[in-house]
């Protein structure tokens, strides 16, 4: 980045250091931030992408190693703090108070809900006639799900779904979130969890099912940041609000396909969107 | 973030798990065991042949070492085409990273004994096949055994990545406590697997012990 | 049985350790390579059994190349002991004597009554050592376990590099005593390195003096004691050594050839004339054939001479006497019980070749002596 | 699912991304060497220690075994709040791994050493110290290289990791390949780090060749 | 500088191999242990250089408790060459050498002659030695490698099991003189493992015999040559072994102590009828204190018995003659060059005290290979 003169050289220069997660949405959003900061501050940004996970992100922010990444709603209040969720207000309030307990600011939300949702593969769907949940719930003696640990054991994830819609599955496979679909792929389990922006549903033509009960709590995503970091650079905060609302489950999975279908580079396409925007030049 | 102690997350977790602890364990075992079983069989045959054929080293061994730079994730990626998913690729894969320790001990230990009792072997009319099952290997065994404990413990701490191809073993009680930033979960997961390590190389040590002929040890 | 037909070795760093050796070993015969340290010795046996390959010349072993043969063949009916011993530190000194047997698939209490055998052979209490590792052993022990585990399946060929190198002379002397008889019974063909001479005449029918990867001398041990063709190998075989071994030492080598004699039908006077004129006080008395009929002294002599006519009336018979075969041992064993202090010599037909006194007897043994000790300094 | 060929997309992501691979690249094998570096260095001495001191025997290559067995990702997690994270971390959490291979073979190597050799360096007045570096490490050499090169080789590919906790190195591009099920970026990742792999060992090899003594090749 | 007072050991399983040994080694003093194959004599050695743990007793190096000492220091101090014989295979034989005179400082310069000086010693060119590594060798180079390494760093006490055990006659011959000789010349203590008694009558100033771990006896090679106190003792001499080594007996064992004498001042007639009486043709003339004077020879008699008074006038000077102190060896050497066929032998003052002649050097050699021959079967 080089775009320091812009702005007349009005911020002492310095340093910050972007993190994320290790999925692809999460990568995207980081390097948005980066681009951001770069083209409209005279900082120098560090990227620390691809974290080894929600943990390593959040404890490394805390530490102070980043100091800012994007993380979610639902995942800052059920995750972090173990509370309940409520729904798409009550969790973002929730999430705003809980971590200015650690001097932290969860910034507005960018318009996603990056929920946990079921798909299957398309096929089965028509097969099966399965449009919701409580379709699915109706023939899952006959099916295998894969999802990742957490889902597996979260009150939150399998086993509420369990309770709520009386699903009963043949078995259940925990495994690694990025094994989920090459699993689903080569039909070696029939159902998996998955995120409702995620690229890869598109990639291999999976059918996201109805949420008809609405059981997932929501996942808004936001830059979450360290308040030293915001104080030292008081621009930052309205720097990323300029996102808040832009950002809708539509255009994110569309980002995230160009990246996992199309395999183009995570900064070009978080670019390419910003420039799409307006937000900077091309 | 912790209400309540480590100690009494532990004791929670443990009340609530502890039948599906004695599942992951045996499951965790048996991973071990049969992967490592294979690794010992098709490893020392390995590691024999490259003794016996000198120009196999480099083939052999390199390809060993190629497979243990594949991260397990990219590893168990590429099976579940070929194996799908749960215990038989993750033994394949264990399988695939136990073999170095023990191609290379078995190597290094066979080619280490002294000249002059192969040569007295070979004199007295031995076979190569027969110096190596009477002479080599019995003389060579703390070397091997070396690598196999090497090995065993290493797997041990392997398996875990099982659990991300859903064939359970303690792995899914860490990756759980990991990704749900649960430490009482992760000690749960971790503690038992040390403990296994420590077990397996103690039992595998008491082996070697009463396997070592007499004549050789110090 | 064993053929070196121009066999030469030449090692990596392009030392030649063996050069052009040709020989031929008789099945039974116990053949003895001897030379000095680094003379090639270990290089010959090994590369009859291929654990170093030849790189000049043909091997045959049974009539066969052993270049042509399967090398395990070949290995399994030779039994080797190594110079450096080589047992194998994982097996007890039982196991290590029973391994060939076991692999030739003897059947366990053959093996078991064969590893006793071989350890009281060797003189090992089997109810003491079976049981031990080779390191529980002292240099010795573990030397003659070396031994008992190359004798093990009975082969008919055994190479054997400085088998006894370790041992006692006690000892050693029990085990090569043992060597012999079983070699003469079981008429085993045995190569023997050492480089002990006394030893390899011992031991040897015949034995193979080697230099520098040459071989100087092949021949008996009496021909090489009596006629070594190089310096080297006089020198190697040493000065003393006759003085040594008298038994090796014909005693046509100690005994004067002309031998004052004097007929039956001479006179007395006549006799003490010839003695006085030959230095000596006794003469032998021959036949016109030259047959000796008995011994007159001049002590016998002056005490008769008036009394007789001739001096066939006082003779006496001759005892002890010699046969030509006989060595300066036995001249020497017999010497002191002879009255006159002289042996006469006799050939197959009675006539007399020489004799032996404590004159010529001291004379050759002191002049080799002498010899010795001039070589000494040189 | 693959609208281009693989082959296609390799090239296509090589072109995207060969700086930052060429970057991965070195920043992988400063990973891995400062690690087996400080393990070899640690790894060597608590060998030795090992094998001065018998009852050590017990709780170091336990405890190095035990090190084992902690699945990466929960010790890259333990290690967060101590060191965390980026570079310091990755190459701690290397270095504990690569250290057992490194200690038993060391430990072996020493205690397989011909008696009757160590015997007469003892009994011409060497001090265990001169035993030690002048008779028994050369002469174990080749077992504590063996021991060595299988560490590093293991550490190339748990070098991997590092990318979980943000120190780079080929691991960034084979996770995200296989969080995105693209081949192309896992083998992208991959085929460099195997053959990192394949050059330190070789490299390791001719090393070993050339430090070994004349005396001790067969 | 060594002494053992009741020392024992006890190995683990329980078998004792050295019982209450208790000897005392003198600075400057070669002592041989010599015994057979298993007695103790590695184990005895051991022990000094502390590389086995004696049991019971205490051992004293240079009046220190060697248990007491720093066993570093005390190792240092004392040359040792194993039996196995143990070189380092990663280091080339020049660096084998090095390695004690490089740990205890020396410059580089020393170092480097030390070793030509040690290797041209051992009898292996340094130039075509100094750089092989020690598989490149043969057994008997090896072994000298051993030896010279011990030596190197010019230590005052050397312990040595069986230096020479692989080495031909010539080689070890050179090796055994040049030791003497160095041995000598620095007054170095050595305590010699061997199993040759001429290698241990040959060097040890004493000679200490093991059976069963036990001390049988401990004496210089002529004491215990004539004096075995034990029949092992003498078995393990071996009978012959006087018969071989000359040089080893006292001349008294060979000469006749009662020499048929003559006054000079005697009438010849006296001479001749002394002569007849004593069977002999020779009488030494002594004076009254039984000094030696001359010979009278019958011969020489019988030609001028008329023409004298008194046998002095025709006395021939006594040429050789030896000392009381003379060895068989020497008798053997000179009686050839004796005109009368004998020696009379003589003390300090002159005095004769014996005579040898030819007929009583046979009969004693001769009488020894005789019991030697009785000796085998039993
Ligand atoms: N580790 C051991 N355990 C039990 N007995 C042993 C052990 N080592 C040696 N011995 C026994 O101790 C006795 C003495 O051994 P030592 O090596 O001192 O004999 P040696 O006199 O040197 O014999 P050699 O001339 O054959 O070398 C032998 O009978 C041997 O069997
Ligand atoms: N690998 C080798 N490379 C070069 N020269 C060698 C090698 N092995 C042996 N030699 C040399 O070959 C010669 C013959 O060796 P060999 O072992 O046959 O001697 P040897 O007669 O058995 O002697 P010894 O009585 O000392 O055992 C020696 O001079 C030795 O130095
Ligand atoms: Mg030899
Ligand atoms: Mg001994």
């Amino acid at each position: 980045g080089g775009g320091g003169e812009r702005n007349g050289g009005s911020e002492k220069a310095g340093k910050l250091t972007v993190g994320s997660k290790n999925f692809t949405e999460n990568i995207l959003l980081a390097h948005m931030m980066a681009i951001l900061i770069e083209e409209n501050m005279d900082i120098r940004v560090e990227r620390k992408v691809n974290l080894g996970g929600s943990n390593v992100a959040w404890q490394a922010l805390r530490n102070g190693d980043i100091q800012m990444y994007v993380d979610y709603s639902g995942t800052i209040v059920a995750n972090y703090y173990q509370e309940e969720t409520g729904n798409a207000e009550e969790t973002l309030a929730r999430a705003k108070e809980l971590v200015e307990r650690d001097n932290l600011k969860f910034l507005e939300p960018w318009g996603f809900n990056n929920t946990y949702t079921l798909a299957v593969k398309q096929d089965l769907a028509d097969e099966l006639g399965l449009e919701t949940y409580s379709d699915l719930a109706k023939v899952s003696d006959r099916l295998v799900i894969g999802c990742e640990f957490e889902f597996l054991d979260r009150p939150d994830g399998l086993p509420g779904l369990k309770e709520v819609y009386g699903m009963t599955f043949a078995d259940e496979k925990g495994m690694d979130a990025g094994l989920r679909y090459p699993s689903i792929g080569e039909g070696k389990v029939d159902v998996i969890n998955a995120y409702a922006t995620d690229g890869m549903l598109v990639v291999h033509q999976l059918k996201i099912l109805q949420d008809d009960k609405s059981f997932f709590p929501p996942y808004h995503g936001a830059p979450l940041v360290r308040q030293d970091a915001l104080e030292r650079y008081p621009g930052l905060e309205a720097l990323f609000n300029r996102l808040a609302g832009k950002l809708d489950d539509v255009t994110m999975q569309r980002l995230n396909a160009k990246v996992d279908a199309e395999g183009l580079k995570e900064e070009d396409v978080a670019r390419e969107f910003l420039v799409e925007l307006g937000l900077i030049e091309g | 973030m912790n209400r309540r102690s480590l100690w009494e997350q532990i004791v929670q977790q443990l009340e609530m798990r502890h039948a599906e602890l004695g599942m992951a364990v045996l499951q965790h075992i048996k991973l071990v065991a049969v992967s490592v079983g294979i690794a010992i069989v098709i490893g020392v045959t390995l590691g024999i042949a490259v003794s016996r054929f000198r120009r196999l080293e480099g083939p052999v061994i390199g390809t060993a070492g190629m497979l243990q730079t594949i991260p397990s994730l990219a590893l168990l990626g590429f099976m579940i085409p070929l194996f799908g998913i749960g215990e038989l690729p993750s033994i394949i894969a264990l399988f695939l990273y136990s073999l170095l320790p023990i191609i290379r001990n078995t190597h290094t230990g066979i080619v280490s004994v002294d000249k002059s009792v192969i040569e007295a072997a070979s004199g007295m009319g031995m076979t190569d096949t027969q110096i190596l099952f009477r002479i080599q290997l019995p003389i060579a065994f703390p070397v091997i055994m070396a690598g196999v404990r090497t090995s065993t413990v290493i797997n041990v701490g392997t398996a875990t990545l099982a659990a991300f191809i859903g064939a359970g073993g303690l792995g899914d009680f860490i990756f759980l406590g990991i990704s749900r930033s649960m430490d009482a979960l992760v000690l749960i997961g971790a503690v038992p697997a040390a403990l296994l390590a420590l077990l397996l190389d103690f039992v595998l040590g008491r082996l070697e012990r009463a396997v070592t002929p007499k004549g050789l040890k110090i | 049985m064993v053929v070196f037909d121009n066999v030469s070795k030449t090692y990596k760093n392009g030392f030649r350790s063996v050069k052009s050796l040709s020989f031929r070993v008789q099945r039974g015969e116990f053949l003895v390579l001897i030379g000095p340290s680094g003379c090639g010795k270990t290089t010959t046996l090994k590369m009859i059994n291929r654990l170093i390959p030849h790189t000049e010349g043909t091997i045959t072993v049974d009539g066969k190349d052993i270049a042509k043969q399967n090398v395990v063949e070949l290995r399994r009916n030779i039994g080797y002991v190594i110079q450096q011993i080589g047992l194998f530190p994982h097996y007890t000194i039982e196991e290590n004597i029973a391994l060939v047997p076991a692999l030739k698939g003897w059947d366990r209490k053959k093996i078991r009554q064969r590893v006793e055998e071989l350890l009281h052979l060797v003189g090992l209490d089997p109810a003491v050592f079976a049981r031990r590792y080779p390191k529980e052993l002292s240099g010795g022990q573990q030397q003659r376990v070396g031994v008992a585990r190359a004798m093990a399946a009975d082969p008919e060929l055994i190479l054997m590099d400085e088998p006894f190198g370790a041992l006692d002379p006690i000892t050693r002397e029990q085990l090569q005593d043992e060597f012999l008889r079983l070699q003469k019974e079981f008429r085993k063909t045995i190569i023997f390195v050492t480089h002990d001479m006394d030893e390899a005449i011992r031991m040897g029918d015949r034995i193979a003096i080697l230099k520098d990867g040459e071989l100087l001398q092949l021949d008996t041990p009496e021909r090489l004691l009596t006629n070594p063709v190089h310096g080297f190998v006089e020198q190697f075989i040493g000065k003393n050594r006759i003085f040594q071994n008298p038994e090796l030492l014909p005693v046509t080598e100690v005994m004067r050839s002309d031998p004052a004699t004097i007929s039956p039908h001479r006179s007395p006077e006549r006799a003490i004339s010839h003695m006085r004129q030959r230095h000596t006080d006794t003469l032998l008395c021959v036949d016109e054939q030259g047959r000796l009929l008995g011994i007159v002294s001049a002590y016998d002599l002056q005490g008769d001479a008036a009394r007789i006519q001739s001096v066939g009336e006082i003779m006496q018979p001759a005892d002890p006497i010699l046969p030509l075969e006989a060595t300066a041992r036995d001249a020497l064993v017999k010497i002191s019980e002879s009255r006159f202090g002289l042996i006469p010599v006799v050939d197959s037909q009675g006539k007399l070749t020489g004799v032996v006194t404590k004159g010529s007897l001291l004379t050759v043994l002191a002049g080799r002596w002498k010899e010795a000790e001039a070589g000494v300094g040189s």
